[in-house]
């Protein structure tokens, strides 16, 4: 068994049956964590009646998507009413496998490293993340056109153009630390985050950090940027039709993009599976125990990421969409452009790695943002120019 | 007319620094936070009771009975035809009684069509039908939410305590001795 | 050996009037004869591009898989009736390629290919095909134009370049494991020979996306006058003139 | 024969069938994915040709190729959207009057 495993190919299935089976828990948790937050944040206590504490609502939630009736209404376009939840699911299934979960480990003991604990450690880590999340337009698109209904189509067409819109900005700034490293494996990004006086991207690029946050909001279609669901305007969004597994598929998928996301950003600003001054995370540390002991850093980091978009959903409120458009042109790829532009002149001069540099570009350029905000009188992406004052009555008007 | 000196046009306002840089996101993310901690006024219902405010909730219906234990109900239809649902199914049938003509062979209410208006009751020119605050109504088949006269008579047996009250003030309704806690009216002393 | 020429030719003979059959067409389909066909003409390459199927690590099949996999759907995309599908199974064309890019050792033009094609080209073509159309299929996409003269042309340039292919000598070239193993990776040596060898090239297609950006913009702000009322929208009105307004 | 025949045959065909779809297809945005089907053809040859002669420039000149497929599905779409918006029809046959 422990010999199969020294093996990368058979570690490596090993590995993703293992993180797939955690993936699927997770996603099916998170949706009875979204109801527990968002409970905990309006003063409710959530649910609590299926098991202990409600931990078990997962498994009736599944059983009732399982359950009800699946309709597929008549005058759908069927081939692509059913394909699309299942691109939305896949491809929220799949983007976990080039996330560095473990580092490196030997496996027998023998002070030798066997295998890497990733499923697949291709050349272009990164590059395969960004493709699934260009692929990830066709669930919404498909699905929003397919329910031949006006409102999902309006909830796709905005959404497409959201999501293209975000990933000019959410490529410059995963460009920025790409530049920095000198490489598109994800490994290699996480071990030049630590070590040696090196420190996490995060602080390298708080402005790129942030860049790239607010795109995952935007990609994962998640509240402030949630206008392809926006129930209020559009019934339900661009799964208004869909019903039992079908959605639920969606909103699996949803999650599962989140969890994706969420191990994108960790590894590449958050240093990944390291943890400062903690013994047993440095890419020396090659056992199992450290194996285990990194993966469940990275897990937590996710979590803590994961919190973190369930709490901006239940505390903000949406954009408008001009400004959600405006948010991308205007403010973001902008910002996002000086920063590749400066990365660019640091890798030349070679300071590309230096904090001073790196850290005191990303404040000037804050500066900059500001003082061009204050001298304009409106928010670095914001409001439209030139609104009209609204008019009110001073008193009631006499009749 | 609206004249043009009570017309103000309101400039939206100037952000500050910190608004433009949408900082106060933060300020509304440590509210959500903090909420996180607070007591929580969920209540778990069917172990805990919710205390309604007895004068203001209709729930489900009950058929009074007068002194003599007796359906008050006279069979009159204005229920029935007061109701905007119809929701209430009544088969009059000769009284066995001396002090009225008419008395309800059959009244069924569908809880399920019902709105819970209260037009019956402003309509019952002898109080006989009321909207009780019960709102635990629950069944399994459609069949068991259509109240029948026995059934609505338990209602009334279960309440018997609880007075629903409508308020003058707000419906119109000239309160009759009973409201204010006299004698129920006489069956039939308001046909007379 | 001396059959291949014939069987090549063969298989793109059969392959064409199988395309031919599975062309929309306004008067009797001839759709299975046709799928029958294209269907027997990709068997017979498969078996005869078989045996590379032995190489190592099962590069062959990957190969022979995911090439089936494109020409099908290619033809899947010039000959539906539909154009949503059609551009879906453009979709289904480059995931197929990409495996193969992988396998000649391209993998950031795959994931390039993936990003910018699958990713931003298609979701526009898409996009704009939803926006126009949004009932079934037009009368203009249940007929094609001359497809006998296009399925010629086709098959003639298939034929003219493998009739090349087959008569000239391979060129001795490099070595064409050189790129793989270890070594820069491939995208460190497509970044040095883009900004290197073809700098120049490179900042013109730079400006050329930032023209065709302009233009575009131009284009779509500009009003135009409706020559005539929709036609697309109302199978019911096909062949008909209708004046304007 | 080479290992790189098989991808150019590929290459080929993929190509003859854009042609066969530019010349026979009536919708506009459908001629257009054809000319796309060429370009898949025309990318596949190019790194099979880079992969045999050992260096990447096939595949430099496979990435200059999506620059081009990017400016002519951004110009060529915005094109055809005001063509549609101007008759109200995909139909390129519609579009004979600059015949003379």
């Amino acid at each position: 068994m422990m010999s199969l495993l020294e093996d990368q190919f058979w570690f490596s299935a090993a590995l993703a049956l293992v993180i797939f089976g955690a993936m699927m828990t997770a996603v099916a948790y998170c949706i009875y964590f979204e109801r527990k937050i968002s409970a905990w944040m309006q003063d409710r206590k959530g649910p609590n009646r299926v098991g202990p504490l409600g931990l078990l609502q997962p498994l009736a939630d599944g059983g009732k998507f399982l359950l009800k009736e699946d309709i597929i209404p008549a005058n759908v376009d069927k081939p692509l009413f059913v394909l699309a939840p299942a691109i939305a699911f896949g491809l929220g299934m799949i983007g976990f496998v080039v996330l560095p979960w473990g580092g490196r480990v030997d496996v027998d003991g023998d002070g030798a490293v066997d295998v890497i604990a990733q499923v697949a450690d291709p050349g272009i880590g990164l590059l395969y993340l960004l493709g699934i999340g260009g692929l990830a337009v066709y669930a919404v698109v498909l699905g929003g056109w397919a329910n031949n209904n006006k409102y999902a189509f309006f909830a796709a067409m905005r959404s497409t153009a959201q999501m293209l819109s975000y990933e000019i900005p959410m490529g410059l700034a995963i460009l920025v630390i790409v530049l920095m490293t000198g490489s598109l494996r994800l490994e290699a990004i996480v071990l030049s985050q630590l070590g040696g006086g090196n420190v996490w991207n995060i602080v390298h690029h708080p402005l790129a950090f942030l860049i790239l946050l607010t795109t995952l909001f935007a990609e994962t279609n998640r509240t402030p940027f949630d206008l392809a669901e926006a129930e209020q305007e559009l019934i339900g969004g661009y799964h208004t039709e869909y019903s039992a597994l079908k959605f639920g598929l969606f909103f699996l998928g949803e999650y599962a993009h989140m969890i994706t996301g969420s191990g994108l950003i960790v590894v590449m600003f958050l240093g990944g599976w390291h943890l400062p001054w903690v013994p047993g995370l440095r890419p020396e540390d090659v056992s199992i125990g450290a194996m285990v002991l990194k993966m469940s850093v990275l897990g937590l980091k996710i979590a803590a990421f994961l919190f973190l978009f369930m709490w901006v959903r239940w505390t903000l409120p949406r954009f408008r969409f001009d400004q959600l458009m405006r948010l991308s042109w205007k403010g973001m790829l902008p910002v996002a452009l000086a920063l590749v532009c400066y990365t660019t002149w640091l890798v030349y001069v070679g300071r590309a790695t230096d904090i001073r540099w790196t850290l005191g570009g990303n404040a000037v350029l804050m500066a900059v943002v500001l003082v061009i905000s204050g001298v304009l009188g409106s928010p670095i992406t914001g409001r439209q120019a030139h609104m009209p004052a609204v008019r009110m009555f001073a008193s009631r008007p006499a009749r | 007319m609206i004249r043009d000196e009570d017309i103000l046009n309101v400039d939206e306002p100037e952000l500050t620094a910190s608004e433009r840089l949408y900082f106060p996101i933060l300020v509304g993310m440590r509210t959500t936070f903090r909420h996180i901690f607070k007591k929580k006024i969920t209540v778990q219902y069917p172990e805990v009771q919710r205390t309604l405010r007895v004068e203001n909730y209709r729930g489900v219906h009950r058929l009074n009975r007068d002194a003599d234990g007796r359906v008050a109900c006279v069979a009159c239809f204005m229920c029935e035809t007061a109701c905007p649902a119809h929701c209430i199914h009544i088969v009059a049938g000769e009284s066995p009684w001396e002090d009225r003509e008419k008395y309800p062979a059959q009244f069924d209410i569908d809880e399920l069509r019902c709105i819970y208006c209260g037009m019956c009751e402003e309509a019952c020119p002898v109080d006989a039908i009321e909207l009780t605050p019960e709102y635990d109504l629950v069944g399994r088949t459609r069949e068991e939410m259509i109240f029948d006269k026995e059934k609505l008579l338990e209602v009334f047996d279960r309440t018997n305590g609880v007075k629903p009250r409508k308020n003058p003030k707000i419906t119109g309704y000239v309160a009759t001795g009973r409201r204010n806690g006299s004698e129920p009216p006489r069956p039939g002393a308001a046909t007379s | 050996m001396n059959h291949w020429p014939t069987l090549v030719y063969g298989l793109f003979a059969m392959g064409a009037l199988g395309v031919y059959c599975l062309l929309p067409r306004a008067e009797r389909s001839m759709r299975a004869a046709g799928a029958v066909l294209g269907a027997a003409a990709l068997a017979g390459f498969l078996v005869l591009f078989a045996r590379y199927a032995v190489s190592p690590q099962g590069s062959g099949v990957v190969f022979l898989v995911s090439g089936a996999i494109a020409i099908a759907a290619a033809v899947k995309v010039i000959t539906h009736e539909r154009p949503v599908y059609s551009a879906l199974y453009f979709v289904l064309v480059v995931l197929a390629i990409t495996p193969l890019l992988i396998l000649q050792s391209a993998e950031f033009a795959a994931a390039a290919l993936v990003i910018i094609y699958a990713g931003a080209i298609l979701v526009t073509y898409v996009f704009v095909i939803m926006l126009a159309q949004q009932s079934g299929a037009a009368h203009y996409d249940r007929q094609s134009r001359e497809p006998f003269i296009a399925v010629l042309a086709g098959f003639l340039t298939t034929a003219v370049v493998a009739a090349g292919i087959m008569e000239l000598p391979v060129p001795a070239g490099g070595d064409p494991t050189a790129m793989g193993g270890e070594g820069p990776s491939n995208t460190e040596v497509i970044g040095r020979v883009l900004m290197a060898d073809y700098s120049a090239a490179l900042e013109i297609a730079g400006v050329l996306l930032l023209i065709a950006m302009i233009g575009a913009v131009v284009i779509s702000r500009k009003r135009v006058p409706t020559e005539d009322v929709v036609e697309s929208r109302t199978p019911g009105m096909i062949g008909r003139e209708v004046p304007p307004y | 024969m080479n290992e790189a025949l098989g991808y150019i045959v590929l290459g080929a065909l993929l190509f003859a069938l854009g042609v066969v779809g530019f010349l026979s297809r009536r919708n506009l945005i459908v001629i257009f994915l054809s000319t796309e089907i060429m370009f898949q053809g025309v990318i596949v040859n190019l790194v099979a040709l880079s992969r045999l002669h050992g260096n990447v420039q096939g595949q430099a000149f496979a990435l200059f190729l999506l620059v081009i497929a990017a400016v002519e599905a951004g110009l060529a779409l915005g094109l055809v959207v005001l063509l549609f918006r101007r008759k109200g029809t995909l139909d390129v046959e519609r579009w004979s009057s600059m015949w003379g």
